[in-house]
């Protein structure tokens, strides 16, 4: 039975990425009759100059394979195919570059800060949010409660800009932008990686001091209706500690709901990511996207929507993997009517 | 007359036990008379580029400053509360509408529709939204309208509600109360209407806030990447100037601060809104707060 | 001799499940039980959780699709009623359910499950004469019009919650009642009179009753006939007094074995039947779905599925300790108990 | 005479409304001897569980511990601090919970479930002696080893609640508390876990108090009686006497409704309404239903008195034994 849990997450993760790329590729040809993106790639071919001659040849290539001659389902099997092998092509900004090439490199920054500040935020939070509805708590954690709630409501972004200006333009404790200092060569040593850590304090920050929030109210909620659980009662009549009741009866039962909800919410996360990468000028798939985006990199944005988009989709696997082994029921729960 | 007063006192004596319920109806309410009474007497046209001097600080000319081109502040982000406001609440609006056809074609009647609908928000709701609207907006033939940003963004809103909706139908559905409506002569559709509809009315409207923030957040995200209306002054936009012009490093906070501030009430607002309305329907959360 | 209400054959499979296996479970296998016209009956279901009463009255309701076999009402088969008939059926079919709190929708006064009867089967041509119906029929339950209506359902007490249901039940004048537990959730000095009420209604409206349970002491009470389920099966069937003061099936026996006794010098007994090791049993059953748990198994329990024997002239058992009466069918199972009356 | 085991002196036990305290429990006198079974018996809202819960301090918010005394072996438990509570409970006050279905944590083994228990009160036990423990304990509860190792979702409803029953005596307790331990049961299954409740508290020597509403439940498994209405004892007194000629009027009413399989008959069932705690009747709060009231009951609240050795009974039209 749990093969079939395996499976079944297996066939949801196909299934997103096969949405997401064909959402991606219908979405703008339903906008409009035409073929957007060789229009638009045209356009900027004729406009680039210097590089013309290479991005000319590349829109021929693009018109033979994807050209409106063609019906609807040859483009599309031919894109679906390209997607399968992360073939985007060519940077139309950047050209030559690939823009694999491109996505490669951003990539790193991007899954370092966005993965450690939601592994943070959400180990925080949760924590967080269950010693809020625990009765035996300190009291002094119930005055943070409002400064979440007010925290978890605002963008990411918007409180990095606020950090940036307080820490960084104002009394310029941490860098103003950038994912590394020009000055410092990139290499594996110590220094190197005390300046990245530099870079991504505020940043990260900005993801964290929104996350936490978020989450902490949420286990907060499952919290409190998991406390008038049964097993709690007799937990207590069992005469346990404390300290056991809370993790092994309360918290690890709430954890369950609350992985779900995280594994729902990495999309919404992410989003709020790129826009922090872009306000912070951090070097990853954000900034890239931003760059893309007022280029007109129509091959360049394609990929790394659909890079962000797979990451999602992995990242939700391994959260769903996981669950079979926090839930023991998981494998019989739907045999129940 | 009288029935009408005992109604009101009746709202505000639950106002005083719902406090998040009347702050985040306050806030919206302020954001609202900002806008009305901002476009009464600012002139619009002063969130135009050259309507003033560029770059200048606050003064009392300029309440809020201008910015390189000129814009005046304060004119800006009156006029950019209004098209978010529009914005998140049209989007909100489409978005609860096919939410709630979804979601009770889905709960109710169950089957293959429902595995197909089920199905769909699921994997939507998955995606990282902002990433597919980039798309679908960056490869946009033309400028961008107002309309055509909210009929994107209400596009892809749907599947919470829809989602939130199923799920509150389904439990519903195997009420007993349902069965006996069933036996009272009661068909589908007013089964639908008489008894789901009333229960579901406070998580309608938290759907309602829910996926007006969602549409907010989502056409706000859009802006800041250079995606949004371009020759209009929403609150994103001006946020997406603000950074391409480096209003930071230049030390003009007030290009950014002040629609980052309306941005930021907003969603405070929006979110208090649906922390108390989840009060009502969920009354067991009050407790331990 | 005409038929009202005839289930033939009825069974009810549950399914859900992977992508490899489909597990599948039997709610309930070959049941059929039959109301006759007149005179009224009250016919006792008693069955212990997981035995598929539940069930049984959805599919009776036609609020459930059957697996196999058919539902008759009047002739008429559940699933292929036209408009009016279906209306009619809904009309003269009533339910009392388990829950008193659950069947009032929180939104509404009580008065709502009342009034919404009255206009949907057009009982009324008026607002007051409407008013009038549903005061009597509060009133001969014994519950007072102005103490009861214009109140929200978590303003009365279960009592009172479950007699309104049994009034809304009275004012539709059924043919057929299907009380699904109708006392369970009810405190026991209240029972009695919902029992009763209940009773009276049969009575001086001529509504035949249908009373699912799993106390076996109220069926015995209460009913002509009883129905012993176990396991989604029919194992034993008939006259009431019969069934109660002379079980026949091993699991019967047992059942009535347990009800603790309201007098302390009658002993409860020492226990003689095996505690199950897990909740499912692991293999695949193919005779009788008792042999586990039963003390006098023989090996043919073990090959096939006991068929009906008849033992007396009102009563039958699924039990090859019986295998020396005559096999009746399936299906005139119900029959062979009318022949009484 | 055998000792007392636990005494229960006056206890009141409130619910903090916004219109006033409800007295769930009010004023509850009684004990418990050495190796008894005593049961406690009354509707829903009587305050029975309230009362269960409070002999154990287990009493949540909004519900409070207004006063009176729960002496266990003489030690006042009102007045014992959270932690030392926390020591008295399953060592020597345990919990057979009415909610078996959900009563066990879903995601942990049953063996892990009581050992729990076992290792909060004592100190530094090998785990092998452990799992020996949990072993003999399924054991008693006539359990196969083998639900050891299983989780909950496994066990049926009546497994389920003699893993709760090993749980409860897994300290050989002085007094188990049994909150309707078979409500959520069937019958045949019933009354296989009461046998086995029966069987172990015999073998430990324990005091049981059975909480329930079920007259023929008590009558098969308890030795002696309190009927609990509206928060306060109507009668106490031998379980044997009180269906042979039950005092109080409510009694009489009670014993009369449960229909049997003897005989059949009309239903009988108690006139009126059970009370609102919030707002109860003056003097007696049975006076509205009862069908020998008089002028009296409506005005002085009777207390429970022994009339006959042995029998006490809240009630005007008896007075009290001289002796």
């Amino acid at each position: 039975m749990t093969l079939d849990y395996l499976l079944k997450r297996l066939g949801f993760f196909v299934l997103v990425v096969w949405a997401a790329a064909t959402l991606i590729f219908l979405l703008p040809r339903l906008a409009s009759e035409r073929n957007p993106i060789l229009e638009r790639m045209g356009r900027t071919a004729a406009a680039a100059g210097v590089i013309s001659e290479g991005l000319d040849e590349m829109v021929k290539e693009w018109e033979a394979k994807f050209g409106l001659d063609q019906p609807l389902w040859r483009q599309y099997l031919y894109y679906l195919r390209d997607m399968l092998h992360l073939d985007f092509g060519y940077s139309l900004a950047y050209y030559p570059a690939k823009v694999l090439d491109q996505v490669t490199r951003a990539l790193p920054w991007t899954i370092g800060l966005f993965g450690m500040a939601t592994l943070i935020s959400f180990v925080l939070g949760s924590f967080g949010g269950a010693l809020l509805a625990w009765p035996k708590a300190p009291r002094f954690l119930q005055y943070f409660l409002p400064l979440f709630l007010t925290l978890s409501a605002v963008p990411y972004y918007l409180l990095g800009l606020v950090l940036l200006f307080l820490f960084a333009f104002t009394t310029r404790i941490f860098p103003l932008s950038g994912g590394y200092s020009v000055a410092v060569v990139p290499s594996l040593s110590f220094p190197f990686i005390l300046d990245i850590l530099r870079h991504s304090v505020l940043p990260g920050l900005a993801m964290v001091l929104a996350g936490v929030g978020f989450w902490a109210l949420q286990m907060r909620g499952m919290m409190v209706l998991g406390l008038e659980e049964d097993y709690i009662t007799f937990a207590e009549a069992k005469g346990l500690g404390g300290k056991r009741i809370f993790f092994r009866y309360a918290l690890r039962n709430v954890l369950l709901p609350q992985v779900t909800s995280f594994a729902l919410s990495l999309g919404m996360a992410i989003s709020g990511a790129i826009l922090v990468e872009v306000v912070f000028g951090y070097p990853g798939l954000g900034t890239l996207l931003l760059k893309a985006v007022s280029g007109f990199d129509y091959n360049l944005i394609n990929g790394v929507v659909f890079i962000i988009i797979i990451i999602i989709a992995v990242a939700t696997l391994l959260v769903d993997l996981l669950y079979p082994w926090l839930d023991p029921r998981i494998t019989y729960r739907r045999g129940m009517r | 007359m009288n029935a009408l007063r005992k109604r009101l006192w009746g709202a505000v004596a639950y106002g005083r036990r719902n406090p998040k319920l009347l702050s985040g109806v306050g806030l919206i309410l302020a954001l609202v008379l900002f806008w009305s009474i901002g476009s009464l007497l600012v002139s619009p046209t002063r969130a135009e580029p050259l309507a003033g001097l560029p770059s200048q600080s606050p003064s009392w000319q300029y309440l809020l400053g201008t910015d390189s081109h000129g814009r005046d502040l304060l004119a800006v982000i009156m006029v950019g509360t209004g098209f978010t406001l529009r914005i998140g609440l049209s989007a909100g609006a489409i978005g609860l509408g096919i939410g709630m056809i979804l979601g009770f074609l889905s709960g109710y009647y169950g089957g293959l529709l429902d595995t197909v609908i089920k199905g769909a928000a699921d994997v939507l709701l998955t995606l990282p939204l902002l990433a597919v609207l980039v798309v679908v907006v960056a490869m946009m033939p033309g400028v961008i309208s107002l309309n055509v940003m909210i009929l994107v963004v209400a596009s892809l809103s749907w599947m919470l509600p829809t989602r939130a909706i199923r799920a509150q139908v389904l439990t519903m559905r195997e009420r007993a109360y349902i069965q006996v409506a069933r036996l009272s002569g009661m068909n589908n559709l007013e089964v639908i209407v008489k008894e789901l509809m009333p229960n579901l009315l406070p998580y309608l409207a938290a759907c309602f806030v829910g996926a007006t923030a969602g549409a907010v957040l989502a056409s706000i995200g859009l802006e800041a990447l250079g995606l949004g209306p371009q020759h209009l002054p929403t609150l994103g936009m001006t946020i997406y100037w603000a950074i391409s012009y480096a209003a930071m490093l230049r030390g003009m906070w007030w290009w950014w601060a002040p629609p980052a501030v309306i941005i930021a009430l907003l969603f405070v607002g929006l979110f208090l809104l649906t922390a108390g309305l989840d009060e009502i329907a969920n009354p067991r959360l009050r407790r331990g707060m | 001799m005409t038929t009202l209400l005839e289930a033939r054959n009825v069974t009810k499979v549950f399914g859900s499940g992977g992508l490899f296996k489909r597990k599948e479970t039997i709610a309930l296998e070959n049941v059929s039980l039959f109301i006759r016209e007149s005179p009224p009956s009250i016919t006792g279901v008693v069955g212990e959780s997981g035995s598929g009463k539940t069930t049984l009255v959805r599919l009776l309701l036609g609020f459930l699709a059957l697996t196999e076999g058919e539902v008759l009402y009047k002739g008429r088969d559940l699933q292929k009623m036209s408009r009016d008939e279906r209306l009619e059926f809904r009309r003269e079919v009533q339910v009392i359910f388990q829950d008193p709190f659950e069947v009032y929708n929180p939104f509404y006064k009580v008065d709502h499950v009342l009034t919404t009867p009255v206009t949907k089967f057009h009982l009324a041509s008026s607002k007051s004469e409407a008013r009038k119906l549903i005061e009597h029929a509060l009133e001969a339950i014994g519950l007072q019009p102005e103490e009861t209506l214009g109140r929200y359902p978590h303003q009365l007490s279960g009592g009172q919650r479950q007699r309104v249901m049994v009034a809304r039940a009275s004012l539709l004048r059924p043919r057929i009642i299907l009380a699904d537990e109708p006392v369970s959730m009810v405190d026991a000095s209240l029972r009695a009179t919902i029992l009763e009420s209940l009773r009276k209604l049969s009575q001086k409206f001529g509504i035949s009753l249908l009373y699912i349970t799993h106390d076996l002491t109220t069926a015995y009470q209460i009913s002509d006939n009883i129905i012993v389920l176990y396991q989604g099966s029919v194992v034993e069937v008939g006259d009431a007094e019969l069934v109660i003061k002379n079980p026949q099936h091993p699991y019967t026996r047992l059942l009535v074995a347990s009800i603790p006794v309201s007098d302390p010098d009658q002993s409860w007994g020492q226990d003689s039947t095996p505690v199950l090791v897990s909740k499912t049993s692991t293999k695949l059953n193919r005779g009788c779905k008792f042999v586990d748990r039963c003390p006098g198994a023989m090996p043919v329990c073990h090959e096939n599925p006991p068929p009906f024997f008849q033992t007396d002239g009102y009563r039958a058992v699924r039990c090859y300790l019986y295998k020396e009466a005559s096999v009746i069918a399936d299906e005139t199972m119900g029959k062979a108990l009318d022949q009484k009356g | 005479m055998t000792a007392e085991v636990l005494q229960v002196h006056n206890l009141r036990v409130y619910y903090q409304t916004a219109v006033g305290p409800l007295k769930a429990v009010d004023g509850v006198t009684f004990s418990l001897k050495s190796g008894e079974r005593f049961g406690l018996v009354g509707e829903s809202g009587s305050g029975k569980s309230t009362l269960a819960f409070a002999l154990m301090r287990l009493t949540k918010p909004p519900g409070c511990i207004e006063g009176g005394q729960v002496l266990l072996d003489g030690l006042d438990l009102i007045k014992l601090s959270e932690s030392e509570i926390r020591k008295v409970r399953l060592a020597q006050i345990a919990l057979v919970p009415q909610g078996a279905m959900n009563s066990l944590n879903p995601v942990m083994r049953i063996k892990d479930q009581i050992i729990d228990g076992i290792r909060d009160h004592l100190n530094e036990i090998p785990r092998s002696a452990l799992e020996e423990r949990v072993h003999e304990l399924l054991k008693r509860v006539e359990l196969k080893p083998e639900v050891a190792n299983m989780f909950p979702h496994e066990l049926s409803g009546g497994m389920k609640q003699r893993v709760c029953l090993a749980i409860a005596i897994s300290l050989s307790p002085r007094v188990i508390i049994a909150d309707e331990p078979t409500s959520a049961l069937d019958v045949v299954v019933q009354r296989q876990v009461m046998l086995t409740l029966g069987q172990v508290q015999e073998s430990l020597g324990a005091s049981v108090l059975l909480v329930g509403h079920d007259m023929g439940l008590m009558a098969q498994f308890v030795g002696r009686i309190g009927v609990l209405y509206a928060g306060k004892l109507a009668e106490v007194s031998s379980v044997r006497e009180v269906f042979k000629e039950p005092l109080h009027p409510y009694t009489q009413l009670l014993i009369a409704c449960p229909p049997s399989l003897k005989e059949k008959g009309e239903f009988k069932g108690i006139p009126g309404l059970p009370p609102l705690l919030l707002n109860p009747p003056s003097g007696c709060a049975f006076h509205p239903r009862c069908p020998q009231a008089m002028s009296r009951c409506s005005v002085e609240v009777p207390s429970l008195k022994e009339v006959y050795p042995g029998r006490w009974v809240g009630c005007h039209l008896y007075t009290e034994v001289k002796r």
